[in-house]
């Protein structure tokens, strides 16, 4: 049977490729966006998981909370990237990098 | 449930919000044309909901089954915000007339991120918490790119998304951790079941939550985004990250780490030491070598975070005060040294940000110098400024806390701060003019930066006032 | 609790649909060589264009305003999925929950009007 | 059935296996045989409005046309192009044709004979019609070529302009209804003014019926919204490049999407597998001739919709859904659910 | 004078001055500065002479308390030991002032502003009856000093200004943190009852460190005086002035007034390091004075030397040491103020500071060679000189408890006059081998003016040092009770000629720990 563990480990697995996936990722912005919501499902599994095994429906309420700020984020960062996009021409992660310091 | 008296407790984000969608139907209806019309509108409606704070005092402490709360100490860092965000809105439109790029969203948004933050401070739930944060970050990154045409302005718009997503994401799995192992979001119920031991779950819950938010703060070794940020972002906007955002995300803090993870205080308590210190050092040495100002304040917001967080570390109500008062007395000198440089111009009038730019600024423009000087001394915490007093709060409480030997390093470590606000004392005062100047400030920045100067300088007239407001804003946490 | 069995026969289903398409993709190109039609050379494997080799990159880069709708879809997409559940629990959270959906309905309603007039809808 | 072959002496778990894919294989190999004779349908319907004759050699009545086409492209060479993106290129109809099928588990074809009797039915269709962009987005990627390319961009927005105000539509039926359950909203329409079968009789759900009808257009890209193949601009949309059974595969999942978008007109509109009129002895009427009459009925709609009326352009389809559809459908969840509270619920508090 | 806030008067009227220079023209500015400085000179007389000096005064007076900064209180009040070192204050402001009169050109208004401004602070720190707000005119007095050090020092003032600027920073903020354990240990922040406090004798070791660090740097003592040289070569001339005449005073004034009365047990176990420290720096700066080739930075080093006699005086634990050591603190800032005031007027001519350059100026500057004599015989100590009444009087305790300080305390002096005459050789005497500087005028009115006041109060200093003692006395008898129990037992066996204590010695006991218990 599957249990709480399973959930849990597959949540952190996820969690653990959406913040690799922003840190090693040298190669384009959407992948960290993709990587990014990555780390938000992983989040989601574990609310879902722990409300149902706690037989509490907060998890599952904060889990839809969770999935809308997600898309306006989604929305945003999407919008960010095409202004980012429409002034550099590119969005290759190694680009990013007119300021160092 | 819903009821009148929730409703009456969030009067003032009630106000920002449905004046904030005013405001923007106003902007999309009105043009551009509106825009100076909105940005009066938007201070007004901050001073309204202000106002309504006292409402909000009044039905409080608890609303919406305790979801949000109405408390002194929320009372006490919405204030702060929004005079904070009054001053953002009020620094920009000299700023974005130059390049013509004056929209009324500006206010607007400012408008939503102060609901967001309000919402943060008084979030009395990890659900509560995390919209109001998300609020918050949603209007910040658009802010931070909000120069379209910028190229700075738009990567420092990508770089907050992207590593101000993570944060919030590292901070939800940490609720999710606290969730599933203490069976709740509210910071009542995760600190009922803390209080019988702190199990490995929930300690993974707890440094992830606390990690979250020492992202927000820009805490080390959390703080990545912020100088480019701050770069990148427009001078005003850089201004308003500096300082309400600051406010609301280390009240946030504080009010998760003594609410709901108070009785795990000995776990959290390590952690922040570290991260204080962290912060304070690594603030300082690194802002040594900038040549931008803009991300000469961005080190310098880490390394005053670090001392905020001694307060909290603390953990005592005298602390909570104290990191509270070290906020306003920030807030204060943060908003008067953008003032500054704000002003900070070429003889044709466009913004100019290195630090060598500013060199003898003393001889063409005394009274902007004079200024400047003030809030970095103040900013380096050389008495008789007020900024002295606010890291004397913080270390005073944590030497009241038996943390003597962290308040010791704490403050040798601040002599370090010290030489880089001295560098643009040097810059302005010492060296020899370099290029010409424009010759006078904008009305409304010279007001705010007289008044914070003011302040700054007697400001040890208002301790009592100050030290009333924040005991009482740190007794209702405990 | 959720039943979970009551998924089961969709998993099935998908199962047994995923062999059915592949079978179709699969089985052709299989037929395509025992039979020989697989004859494949350089004109008939390049992109389809007319008569000349393409000007520019295919994924070039387009319409900003693909964007925008996207985005405009996230938002009202999830508008709907805070409104399935308060649709089928309209009974028991009485004018409130009523109350409080439309003035979050409002609020996205004032986005749309904000969009309208700003001109994310035009495509012209 | 699970009790029939229980009866063969099959343990219970064999027994429901073996019940559940012969459930599966009955929908799914009717529907491709459905499938095959409504696109011999709708090119007979064509013709006919064109003073045409259609089809009309291969069978009697060229009834055979779609199974000769269908060889024909079978024994076809498949070409992948040489820029293609291999793997996404062949996954893309696979996705397609997959997702065209799925829907179907949830649609109730009679009382209580339904694959998968879930409670959320409603929604699950919802997400699996929303994944079928992404064959679309897919096919145009993978085929790195000018024209899919920009058919599949247009695709996913026009489909995704459409499902937003379907989603508002859905939900003021489900506020009538109650509930997701597919087989419960159909029996929610039972006795309209005592003898009409149909949300669609209802004043307030009868614009959404339409406006449903309209979107389903648009959502499956039939014309007169099938801007994605306008073949004067976009040559054949985003399959192109494909040819065989991968194009066949497009085919099929395009016409299994409209006949769901039918099927799901007369459902959650028209009384689905109940008769029109709520009369007794028309319930001796096998509730399933219902289901397809009134498919077959809205099939035809479409066909005479695709006959008669000129494309439109772009940008008046994205106002349609925009700026017409999804205010109506936001102000119909007002009207609708404000309805209720005064009549149904108000009373409750 | 009763009531009469005349202390917060003294810190009024150069703040009203320092505002009014901001705002106004160059000339305005230095005579607003110089009535400023006069008006708060003539607030001193009426202050010393209103000073109780009588046997049965309380140890504070003029006392002023207005608790309006919440966690501390506006909190004045003098005894003995602060009256001299304001009377110092005042009495150096309207020379400063006056050296700067044309010195100065660019940026007066500032100038005259930030000295102002550095005046109440001086008195603050000598008044203030509140820990913290010791600490914060303690701590604010760096920001005046670093402009002015900055902005209208020499050459090199940009690196002296921060290095003077960071290490005196960084030596009090750890004294703050002591400062904050203290209140919340005693649960005061009033000087005087903290002075009573009797703290862990564990702790009392950290803390008496941690105000060490402060008032080491400050002082400054060997091996943290480095900034000093740096900072007084660079500085204008009256910059120099304020900070070897007042603010090397205030590590003084710390150490008789924290560390010694709060700490009487740390003290003395920690004196052998003071002790240590100090005879290291007797010598070892006398050396480097020696052979110094520019006439600040010998003074310099000079003044670092006489600070080390100043703390072995202290640390000796004994009247004769305190007394001596405060007698030193005095006359060492007029001589040096002086001092550099003399360097101040030929490198006014000269705009050198290079001894080499210059040479016989006794025959074209006979006036300044005379003035200037005075001063290096005072700095040498010589009998009839204010520095002789402090070094005879600090090394005489020394000798109480160690023959062999004392021994290294006088072989200093001996150095001390080395360099100081080898100095004044080297500058008025031998031949004029310069040209520009045969060419000098003479002083003058201004500068005698600036300089004839010290030379007479040096004088005074030396014959009659009693008016000085006086006041002060009561304040060194209470001191002296308090190390009383932790005074070490001393090696010398002296059997005759220990001092004669004063007549009415007993009563003064008595009368100093009734005083402590204000």
């Amino acid at each position: 049977m599957i249990g709480l563990q399973h959930y849990m480990v597959v949540s952190a697995i996820l969690f653990v490729m959406g913040v690799l996936g922003i840190f090693i990722n040298r190669k384009n912005v959407i992948i960290i966006l993709m990587a990014i919501e990555l780390i938000l499902l992983s989040v989601n599994i574990n609310f879902v998981a722990f409300s149902a095994f706690l037989g509490d429906l907060v998890g599952q309420v904060f889990s839809m909370f969770v999935l809308t700020v997600a898309a306006g984020e989604a929305a945003i960062g999407l919008a960010i990237l095409v202004i980012y996009f429409r002034g550099r021409g590119t969005i290759a992660v190694d680009d990013v990098n007119r300021m160092k310091g | 449930m819903i009821d009148t008296a929730s409703l009456l407790a969030v009067l003032p984000e009630l106000i920002l919000t449905a004046g904030g969608l005013a405001l923007l139907l106003t902007a999309a209806f009105g043009g551009e044309g509106m825009a100076r019309f909105v940005n009066w509108l938007s201070v007004i409606i901050l001073a309204v909901a202000g106002v309504a704070l006292c409402c909000s005092l009044e039905h409080g402490p608890d609303a919406f089954d305790g979801l949000v709360r109405a408390d002194a100490f929320s009372v006490f860092a919405k204030a702060l915000i929004y005079g904070a965000a009054a001053a953002a809105i009020l620094l920009a439109p000299r700023f974005f007339a130059v390049g013509h790029t004056i929209r009324a969203e500006y206010p607007v948004l400012i408008l939503f991120a102060a609901v967001g933050m309000g919402m943060m401070v008084s979030a009395g739930d990890m659900l509560t918490l995390y919209v109001g944060l998300e609020m918050n970050s949603l209007a910040s990154y658009v802010l931070a790119s909000f120069m379209r045409q910028d190229e700075r302005s738009s990567e420092a718009g990508l770089k907050y998304f992207v590593l101000g997503s993570l944060a919030s994401g590292i901070l939800l799995y940490g609720t999710a951790l606290l969730y599933g192992f203490t069976g709740s979001t509210a910071f009542d119920g995760i600190s009922l079941a803390l209080s019988d031991g702190v199990s490995k779950g929930e300690l993974f819950g707890l440094v992830f939550v606390l990690a979250g938010l020492a992202f927000k703060i820009s805490a080390v070794p959390f703080h990545m985004w912020t100088p480019d940020v701050y770069e990148g972002a427009p001078t005003p906007v850089t201004t308003f990250f500096a300082s309400a955002p600051k406010v609301a995300a280390v009240a946030l803090t504080v009010r998760v780490a003594i609410e709901a993870l108070g009785p795990a205080g000995l776990d959290w308590q390590q952690i922040v030491i570290f991260v204080a210190l962290a912060s304070i050092i690594f603030g300082a040495v690194a802002a040594i070598g900038q040549t931008n100002i803009k991300r000469l304040m961005a080190y310098s917001s880490i390394n005053n975070v670090g001392f905020a967080l001694i307060g909290l570390a603390a953990g005592t109500p005298a602390g909570v005060a104290a990191t509270m008062s070290y906020m306003a007395i920030y807030v204060l000198m943060t908003i008067g040294s953008f003032a500054c440089i704000l002003q900070m111009r070429d003889a044709e009038g466009n913004p100019v940000e290195t630090i060598a730019s500013l060199a003898g600024l003393s001889q063409s423009r005394k009274g902007l110098s004079a200024a400047f000087a003030i809030f970095m001394f103040s900013m380096a915490g050389i008495p008789p400024l007020f900024g002295f007093w606010a890291k004397f709060l913080v270390f005073d409480a944590a030497v009241a806390a038996n943390l003597a030997a962290l308040a010791a390093i704490g403050i040798a470590a601040s002599v370090i701060g010290a030489y880089y606000y001295l560098k643009i004392i040097k810059t302005i005062y010492f060296d020899e003019p370099a290029a010409a100047y424009e010759a006078r400030g904008g009305a409304v920045e010279n007001m705010i930066l007289t008044a914070c100067a003011v302040v700054i300088v007697l400001g040890y007239l208002l301790n009592p006032v100050l030290d009333k407001a924040s005991a009482a804003a740190a007794a209702s946490l405990f | 609790m959720v039943d979970l069995a009551q998924y089961l026969p969709i998993l099935i289903f998908l199962g047994i649909a995923l062999l059915l398409s592949s079978a179709f993709v699969f089985l052709p190109m299989l037929v395509g060589r025992l039979t020989g039609a697989h004859k494949p050379d350089p004109a008939k494997l390049s992109e389809y264009e007319c008569g000349f080799p393409a000007f520019e990159e295919p994924r070039s880069q387009f319409d900003v305003r693909f964007y925008l709708v996207a985005i405009l879809f996230i938002i009202f997409d999830l508008e709907a999925a805070f409104l399935y559940p308060w649709a089928v629990s309209l009974d028991q959270i009485g004018w409130t929950g009523w109350a409080t959906m439309m003035v979050f309905i409002a609020e996205l309603v004032l986005g749309l009007v904000y969009a309208w007039k700003k001109g994310a809808l035009e495509w012209e | 059935m699970t009790a029939f072959f229980q009866n063969l002496g099959l343990p219970y778990d064999g027994a429901w296996l073996l019940s559940t894919v012969i459930g599966i294989l009955l929908i799914a190999l009717p529907l491709m045989l459905a499938v095959a004779m409504i696109i011999y349908a709708d090119r007979k319907i064509w013709a006919a409005m064109a003073l045409r004759r259609g089809p009309n050699v291969v069978g009697p009545f060229g009834l055979l046309q779609s199974f000769a086409d269908g060889a024909k492209v079978f024994l076809q060479e498949t070409i992948i192009p040489s820029a293609a993106n291999r793997t996404l290129f062949i996954i893309a109809p696979i996705i397609t044709f997959t997702i065209a099928l799925m829907a179907w588990a949830v649609i109730p074809f009679q009382v209580g004979v339904v694959l998968a009797n879930i409670n959320v039915g409603l929604l699950y269709i919802l997400a699996v019609s929303s994944l079928g962009v992404y064959g679309i987005v897919l096919a145009g990627w993978a085929s790195n070529s000018k024209y899919p390319f920009y058919s599949a961009i247009r695709a996913s927005a026009q489909m995704i302009s459409y499902e937003v105000s379907i989603g508002f539509i859905l939900i003021t039926v489900v506020l009538w209804a109650g509930s997701f359950n597919l087989s419960t909203i159909v029996e929610s329409q039972k006795g309209y003014y005592g003898f009409l079968n149909g949300h669609g009789f209802n004043p307030l759900l009868f614009p959404m019926a339409i406006i449903f009808l309209i979107s389903a257009m648009a959502e499956t890209a039939r014309a007169p919204f099938d801007l994605t193949e306008a073949e004067s601009e976009l040559v054949a949309g985003y399959q192109t490049e494909y040819s065989s059974m991968s194009f066949a595969l497009y085919w099929l999942g395009e016409y299994a999407n409209v006949l769901l978008m039918c099927a799901l007109n007369a459902i959650l509109f028209w009384g689905g597998y109940l008769p029109p009129f709520d009369w007794a002895p028309l319930y001796y009427v096998p509730g399933i001739l219902w289901l397809f009459a009134k498919i077959l009925f809205f099939f035809f709609v479409f066909s005479w919709v695709k006959a008669t009326v000129p494309r439109y352009r772009y940008d008046q389809l994205m106002r349609l859904g925009w700026k017409i559809f999804l205010p109506t459908s936001l102000l119909f969840v007002f009207l609708v659910s404000g309805f209720l509270m005064l009549t149904r619920y108000g009373g409750a508090q | 004078m009763d009531g009469f806030p005349i202390l917060s008067l003294m810190m009024a009227v150069p703040m009203a001055g320092a505002i009014a220079c901001l705002f106004a023209g160059a000339q305005q500015a230095r005579w607003i500065a110089l009535l400023a400085t006069l008006a708060d000179l003539v607030l001193g007389i009426v202050l010393w002479i209103n000073f109780d000096q009588s046997a049965s005064a309380p140890q504070w007076q003029f006392q002023e308390y207005a608790p309006i900064f919440g966690r501390f209180a506006w909190a004045l009040g003098i005894d003995g030991i602060a009256l001299m070192l304001i009377a110092l204050t005042v009495f150096l402001m309207p020379i400063c002032i006056g050296a700067s009169w044309q010195a100065i050109e660019k940026r007066v208004g500032e100038y005259m502003a930030a000295f102002l401004f550095m005046e109440v602070l001086m008195i603050g720190v000598f008044t203030a009856q509140d820990l913290y707000l010791f600490y914060i005119m303690f701590e604010a007095g760096l920001i005046p000093m670093y402009l002015i050090i900055g902005i209208w020092g020499g050459a090199d003032r940009i690196y002296a200004s921060y290095k003077f600027f960071l290490y005196t920073l960084l030596g009090s903020v750890l004294m703050l943190i002591a400062m904050m354990w203290m209140v919340h240990e005693a649960g005061t922040t009033e000087i005087p009852a903290l002075m009573a406090y009797n703290f862990d004798p564990h702790v009392e070791i950290w803390l008496w460190l941690a105000f060490f660090a402060s008032f080491a740097v400050k002082m400054p003592m060997w091996p943290v005086h480095t900034w000093l040289p740096d900072a007084h070569v660079q500085a204008p001339t009256a910059g120099s002035v304020i900070l070897a005449g007042v603010l090397l005073k205030m590590g003084g004034y710390g150490f008789i007034r924290f560390s010694l009365p709060m700490f009487p047990e740390a003290s003395a176990q920690l004196a052998p390091l003071v002790w240590g420290l100090s005879m290291v720096a007797v010598v070892y700066t006398s050396l480097v004075a020696l052979v110094q080739s520019d006439m600040k930075k010998l003074i310099a080093y000079s003044s670092v030397a006489h600070m080390a006699i100043v703390t072995l005086g202290l640390f000796a634990f004994n009247q004769a040491g305190l007394e001596g050591s405060m007698m030193v603190m005095l006359g060492h800032g007029l001589v040096s103020g002086a001092l550099f005031l003399c360097v101040g007027v030929i490198y006014d001519r000269l705009h050198t500071r290079e001894i080499a350059r210059y040479g016989g100026l006794a025959i074209n500057m006979p006036k300044y060679a005379v003035l200037f004599l005075l001063f290096t015989m005072a700095a040498v100590g010589l009998p009839g000189t204010s520095n002789f009444v402090g070094e005879f009087l600090s090394l005489m305790g020394v000798y109480q408890v160690s023959t062999w300080a004392a021994l290294v305390g006088t072989s200093g002096i001996i150095l001390g006059a080395a360099y100081m005459l080898y100095l004044y050789r080297r500058i008025c005497y031998g031949e004029q081998k310069n040209a520009d500087a045969a060419a000098m005028p003479d002083l003058s009115v201004r500068e005698v003016a600036l300089l004839a006041p010290i030379a007479a109060v040096v004088l005074w200093m030396g014959v009659y040092p009693e008016s000085f003692l006086a006041p002060m006395r009561p304040a060194i008898h209470a001191l002296e009770a308090r190390l009383a129990s932790a005074a070490p037992a001393g090696d010398s066996k002296i059997e005759m000629g220990a001092p004669k204590p004063v007549g009415e010695g007993a009563v003064h006991e008595e009368v100093a720990a009734h005083g402590e218990a204000h």
